[in-house]
């Protein structure tokens, strides 16, 4: 899925090839248009923006080139004074800054202003309210992400499930500091600000798990904060709202029982929720289907038991500055405890 | 003066060298009031900055040299990233430039011996040592400024940053702030007062319009940071609410406010460096420059546009397009100063005979890296693709490129120019070449790869990246061209500091420079010109008859001025010779008053507002005892050589 | 030409003044001269960075007004106008015995300048003794722990003491210096900036005013 | 013209430097009053949740826009004026042509910043406009 250029889309299909081969030409120095690339956009708003990118890149090299060129020139023939062909010629030289230095620049710059400040920017504006199909609000914590789903009981973290082929509007607001949602593949990135309700356009037509990272630096965990977001098709999308929704699974088994107890018992629940249960903590993340994740702790280790086990026992180790704190646990303990977690489905 | 003296011209230079004696030793270095002295005092003091600042980035980059890996703790990360950035900025480069280089150039360059306030000079150099101090003594105890040189808050709150910490950063800055305005002020007025007459607006060299320009951007924008301080240590201390929405404040004021300075703070630092290329080039292209009239215009007008542009700092705050788009067309505009510039400098090049020697090499590595830095940053005046790669690498490459290759390189080619001149002997050229290619490369290596991770979604600040994200390669590049840049810089200085010791005898005027300080021996006495200079265009040292008449008027002792301490001062536009000034010689009040200050705002660090407020009081009373030694006043007679004060009215 | 530069516009076109002798040592003073002092200069580009603060102080705090819902916050009341606006029309007012004092200090005549300089001193510190008694009290019922806008009308105040407060300083320093050396040139310069100080202090002070009372304007 | 009687000097000089410093700053602070206002009545507009900031932005960012670029046009005049007035004379160093030869830098300074200043107004004017109101972006 990474750098295939995914089956055109329609009127947009040439812009799509010509990301997808410039971006795998460009930028396989970079680890072949990484996971988290601008120039391997999978919506139509990246699309429009890495398109400016190449442009630009393309007249920058351009004037680069022959600024450099010309500073080759002089070097070549430094012995002699003048200009090339014409000579000591001081209009000459004077026509050339003026054109060089202002009337070229006047042009390109204000072309650049019309087709990106004015008729660009407006694919990457804020959708207006009731102009999307669905909204999610997205809220940043230090360190992680919460995932809300208004109009439905579905809470989770860090991976936000969206169906394809949908106009998605994202609320992007802040629990404590700023923080900044950035996807590069699919949307332009969005501060999360105190006191601010700032909004995002999520409209994607291939399914696929695109993955993104605070962009605003927020603290001790700020590289650890990634998030991620999972388009699916609508079908499977309404199945995985629909689990999202209902109440934390009974523990199946011995071991997980026990850990059930211990989540309460040794004070998990003093900062999780696990719907329907009498676990209402409010500062961590939501854990009533932890295990139908790929992650842990805003995507730094996969979510295996080993992981989580580890991850419960000693949190600092996995995620320096993390706020979840080392409850003391023993190993055996983060097991039993894990066990449970992981029949959350 | 290299020159074989007449008898009389002898008497003349004698009666100025004992008018001009300077005390020596320690105490002589403590109380001096020259402006060579003083800026070279900036240069040795902010040179140990950038080794500190230098030592912070190889952390950062041994760091970032592979994914996951474990030298530094998270919180060490933070301090030295913030540290690094403001001591850089604060600590390195304005004192580096407004400091050393204008110190002790401009006045050279305009003919007069000294800067409009001598001990105002003095003071501020102690404020900013004090306040150099202030912020490493936060980094030596283990509470540095940690969120970043531009601080954010809610961040920066006392809710979840509760240490030491910001405090040191803002009341860091408001004390650096005193030194540079206090700088700003003094270059502008010796800029407007103190050009040797004949010296109108349009035959003043281009350096000093660089650090007119600069000189009035720090004047007008520091404000605005030192308010953003002011508030910030309000909400700390006391408990005010600028910044906390629960209570009507918004983090946006912060940030507007911060970038209203942080924006111009951009063109005061590469201004200068503007000054020093079109002070490079002519002398080694032998030719003037191209087109002086624009070139001069476009410095100062990217000081002027530049408070015009800071939102595109905040393009991803969420603000209405209708708002940004003012601050885009803006930030676009102001491209064309700097086209003008870089055009006129290449065509300056190209039609004349350069001599690529050192410091040449600099500049030109300069305009290199300046085309790229000003090309990625126009695509930031793009608010879309801004809205992308804000606060990703390819803004920490872009503004690598613009601070180091644009404002750095001038001034290390600067140090090479200028250093025959400031120590009298000639550096090693061979190994000037060598640690500049040694640096260039390291520069080109180091930043360039920032750009494509940043398009590859790396974002800034991070301490750690899994080896997943794939930017592992480029981390190690940009890690490797670090330590090759270091290189080349402690060649620099390598070889300025043997040169120093070892090198050969350099002469007044070893490149035919163009411009009035290549007129004076090397190093300047502390009176710089014997007489006062004939100015009659923007290249004085090329109008041979004036230098010839200058030697012929000390003979006569013609507008020499030996009766004391004294420089003349002119009209502000046609500089016609207006008065003579009777400049103060050393004093002790400078650093006490620096010291009181340092005294006061540790005070405040630490919250013990009274006796910050008894050492303030103090500070008054030194000030107050400062002006006793007022000057001796002058007479208003005629001048022999320079005319009747005041008669510039008259025509 | 005079010194009407591009900037800070602190100079307007003089005949040079061929200074009359004056003092009490009847020594030389007012140095011929054209454009402005070096000193002149130097406080009003001083001046520049100051204004600029208090634009800022004064841009935040109408910032914080439109970013309100109420501006003042419910339970808090809009400032008074009467005594603030009595208050700094005195201060204003002494803006005419300074300009006097830079008159007479320019004309030699030692005493008619320390006269008005104490005069206005006296205007400016009972303008001040009376404002700081003012905000005293009122500061119990705004906290500037309270609200924003008790935080943004309680800095806008403070600062603009502060500022008022230095200019009485700089008003004892020359008095000081005037009083045990007499006049001269560098002294003259000295009343010439502090005068001007002055004004800009005064212009500030009616921006402060407006921007404090237009809850109730 | 002839600027060589003393006389004539100074009273000409005088005028000249009046016109060629609204030469010279007549398009930045047309541009400055323009940028000011006009983004001011928008991010009232558009940042305040109270509703006594509703302001008609377009066209009053037009309208200044507009204004701007009157204003710099006319500074451009000046600007050229002076320039063409002031050519200056080769050799002599006397004060007129020491006074002369700075208006003639000072004018080729206007007629450069103000057809830059100009362009950011116009692109603003024109722009503005055609930017749905108070959009999030």
């Amino acid at each position: 899925m990474r750098d295939r250029a995914a089956p055109g889309m329609g009127r947009r299909a040439p812009w799509r090839r010509a990301c997808a081969i410039a971006s795998a030409s460009a930028l396989c120095v970079g680890g072949c248009g990484g996971r988290q690339s601008i120039v391997a956009p999978r919506s139509h708003q990246a699309h429009v923006i890495s398109l400016l990118w190449w442009w630009m890149l393309g007249a920058s090299v351009v004037v680069f080139a022959g600024a450099v060129g010309l500073l080759a020139l002089a070097f070549l023939r430094r012995r002699s004074a003048g200009l090339p062909l014409v000579g000591k010629r001081e209009d000459l030289a004077g026509g050339m800054v003026i054109g060089f230095g202002i009337v070229v620049p006047l042009v390109v710059l204000v072309t650049l202003f019309g087709a990106s400040d004015i008729y660009a920017v407006r694919f990457s504006e804020a959708p207006a309210p009731g102009s999307t199909a669905m909204t999610v609000d997205v809220t940043g914590h230090q360190w992680w992400w919460e995932v809300r789903y208004p109009g439905s009981q579905a809470v989770t973290a860090n991976e936000v499930h969206i169906p394809v082929n949908t106009r998605v509007r994202v609320l992007a607001t802040t629990d404590d500091v700023i923080h900044s949602l950035w996807v590069p593949r699919l949307a332009r990135k969005i501060d999360m600000i105190p006191g601010r309700e700032n909004a995002i356009l999520l409209d994607t037509p291939d399914a696929g798990r695109y993955v993104g990272q605070c962009s605003e630096f927020c603290g001790l965990a700020h590289a650890n904060m990634r998030i991620a977001v999972v388009a699916e098709p609508a079908a499977s999308f309404a199945a995985w709202l629909a689990n999202a929704a209902r109440p934390a699974p009974p523990p199946a088994g011995a071991s997980a029982t026990s850990g059930r107890q211990l989540f309460t018992g040794r004070g998990c629940d003093g900062c999780h929720e696990l719907r329907g249960t009498e676990a209402q903590g409010q500062i961590g993340p939501d854990l009533s289907h932890l295990a139908s994740r790929a992650t842990l702790a805003a995507l730094t280790v996969p979510n295996t038991r080993a992981e989580l086990a580890a991850w419960i026992e000693d949190p600092q180790a996995i995620k320096p500055g993390a706020h979840m704190p080392d409850l003391g646990l023993s190993a055996g303990e983060a097991q039993k405890i894990a066990a449970y977690l992981e029949g959350l489905h | 003066m290299a020159t074989v003296l007449s008898p009389r011209a002898r008497r003349h230079v004698e009666l100025l060298d004992h008018a001009w004696r300077e005390r020596r030793g320690l105490l002589g270095w403590l109380t001096t009031t020259d402006h060579k002295r003083i800026g070279l005092m900036y240069l040795f003091t902010s040179l140990a900055f950038f080794a500190a600042g230098g030592v912070e980035a190889l952390l950062i980059r041994t760091q970032l040299i592979g994914p996951a890996q474990h030298l530094l703790t998270p919180e060490a990360y933070d301090e030295l990233f913030t540290m690094h950035g403001i001591t850089m900025i604060f600590l390195v480069v304005i004192p580096m430039t407004t400091g050393a280089f204008g110190n002790y150039l401009v006045p050279l360059m305009i003919g007069a011996r000294d800067m409009a306030f001598p001990r105002m000079n003095a003071v501020s150099f102690w404020i900013f040592l004090g306040s150099g101090v202030f912020l490493y003594i936060a980094l030596a105890t283990g509470q540095a400024p940690n969120a970043g040189w531009f601080d954010y808050v809610p961040l920066a709150s006392k809710q979840y940053d509760p240490g030491l910490n910001i405090d040191f950063y803002g009341y860091g800055l408001i004390f650096n702030g005193i030194a540079s305005t206090a700088t700003a002020i003094n270059i502008i007025v010796t800029i407007f007062k103190l050009r040797a007459p004949g010296m109108s607006l349009n035959r003043m060299p281009l350096f000093c319009f660089a650090f007119l320009a600069a000189a009035f951007s720090l004047v007008f924008a520091l404000p605005a940071l030192t308010l953003a301080t002011i508030f910030l240590e309000l909400d700390r201390q006391l408990g005010f609410h600028f910044y906390d929405v629960a209570f009507g404040g918004d983090p946006l004021l912060w940030q507007n406010l911060f970038w209203i300075f942080g924006h111009p703070e951009v063109y005061i630092i590469i201004l200068p460096a503007f000054g020093i290329a079109t002070s490079i080039i002519p002398t080694f292209v032998h030719r003037r420059m191209v087109m002086f009239p624009l070139v001069a215009l476009a410095e100062l007008l990217v000081a002027f546009l530049g408070f015009g542009v800071w939102v595109h700092h905040m393009f991803a705050v969420g603000l209405a397009t209708m708002v940004t788009v003012y601050f885009a067309a803006a930030s676009l505009i102001i491209v064309i100063p700097s086209a003008i510039q870089i055009f006129a400098w290449i065509t300056t090049i190209l039609s004349g005979t350069p001599e690529f020697k050192t410091p040449l090499l600099w500049i030109v590595g300069f305009i290199v890296f300046f085309i790229v830095g000003g090309l990625s940053g126009i695509t930031l005046a793009a608010i879309p693709f801004d809205q992308q790669v804000n606060a990703s690498y390819y803004v920490v490459a872009h503004f690598h490129f613009v601070i180091f290759g644009g404002a750095v390189f001038p001034i290390l080619g600067g140090m090479y120019y200028w250093f025959p001149k400031v120590s009298g002997r000639m550096y090693h050229e061979r190994v000037g070449q060598l640690s500049f290619w040694l640096s260039f490369i390291g520069t080109w290596v180091t930043f360039f790869p920032m750009h494509l991770v940043g398009i590859d979604g790396m974002p800034r600040r991070i301490y750690t990246y899994t080896a997943a994200s794939g930017w592992a390669t480029l981390n190690a590049l940009e890690s490797v061209g670090a330590y090759v840049l270091a290189a080349g810089l402690l060649l620099v200085i390598a070889n300025l500091a043997v040169s120093l010791l070892k090198g050969p005898r350099a002469g007044n005027d070893p490149w035919r420079g163009d411009t009035l300080e290549w007129a004076t021996s090397s190093p300047p006495p502390p009176y710089n010109y014997a007489v006062v200079p004939t100015v009659s265009s923007a290249y004085p040292m090329w109008d041979r008859d004036d230098r010839e008449r200058d030697a012929v008027r000390l003979d006569r002792g013609e507008g020499v001025l030996a009766r004391g301490h004294e420089t003349p001062a002119s009209t502000v536009q046609d500089a016609e010779f207006d008065e003579v000034l009777a400049m103060p010689p050393h004093s002790l009040w400078p650093p006490l008053v620096g010291l009181a200050l340092f005294v006061g705002f540790v005070m405040l660090l630490l919250a013990h507002f009274v006796i910050a407020a008894a050492v303030g009081g103090a500070a008054a009373l030194l000030l107050l005892a400062w002006h006793a030694e007022a000057p001796r006043e002058e007479a208003g007679a005629p001048v022999p050589g320079l005319g009747t004060p005041g008669e510039g009215a008259a025509t | 030409m005079s010194a009407v530069g591009p900037t800070a516009g602190a100079g307007a076109v003089r005949p040079p003044r061929r200074g009359p002798t004056g003092g009490p040592a009847g020594e030389q003073i007012a140095v011929a001269r054209s454009a402005q002092p070096s000193g002149v200069w130097g406080m009003a580009l001083l001046l520049c960075s100051e204004t600029m603060l208090f634009a800022g102080l004064i841009a935040s705090y109408f910032y914080l007004d439109f970013r309100a819902q109420r501006w003042p916050p419910p339970g808090v009341a809009a400032p008074q106008v009467l005594d603030p606006s009595v208050l700094t029309a005195v201060l204003v007012a002494s803006s005419l015995p300074i300009a006097l004092a830079a008159r007479r200090a320019r004309a030699g005549e030692l005493r008619a300048t320390i006269a008005m300089i104490a005069l206005a001193a006296v205007l400016q510190s009972g303008y001040l003794a009376f404002q700081v008694h003012q905000l005293a009290a009122e500061l119990p019922a705004l906290h500037p722990r309270g609200s924003a806008y008790a935080s943004a009308y309680v800095a806008l105040l403070g600062l603009h003491h502060a500022h008022v407060l230095l200019g009485v300083l700089l008003d004892l320093g020359l008095l000081f210096w005037l009083v045990a050396r007499g006049l001269s040139d560098y002294r003259v310069t000295g009343v010439r900036a502090v005068a001007l100080y002055w004004y800009v202090v005064n212009a500030i002070a009616v921006a402060v005013l407006l921007t404090e009372l237009s809850p109730s304007l | 013209m002839s600027v060589r009687a003393p006389s004539v000097v100074s009273s000409n000089a005088a005028r000249l430097n009046a016109i060629v410093w609204f030469g010279v700053l007549g398009g930045p602070a047309a541009w400055a009053v323009q940028f000011l206002f006009a983004m001011q009545f928008a991010l009232a507009r558009c940042e305040s949740p109270n509703a006594r900031f509703q302001f008609p932005v377009h066209g009053i960012s037009l309208a200044l826009g507009v204004a701007g670029v009157v204003v710099a046009l006319l500074a451009e005049l000046a600007a050229v004026a002076v320039f063409r007035a002031t050519v200056p004379d080769r050799g002599e160093h006397d004060a007129a042509s020491i006074t002369r030869g700075r208006l003639h830098f000072l004018a080729a300074v206007g007629m450069t910043v103000n057809p830059l200043t100009l362009t950011i107004c116009a692109m603003v004017a024109v722009g503005v406009p055609l930017l749905s109101v108070c959009r999030q972006s």
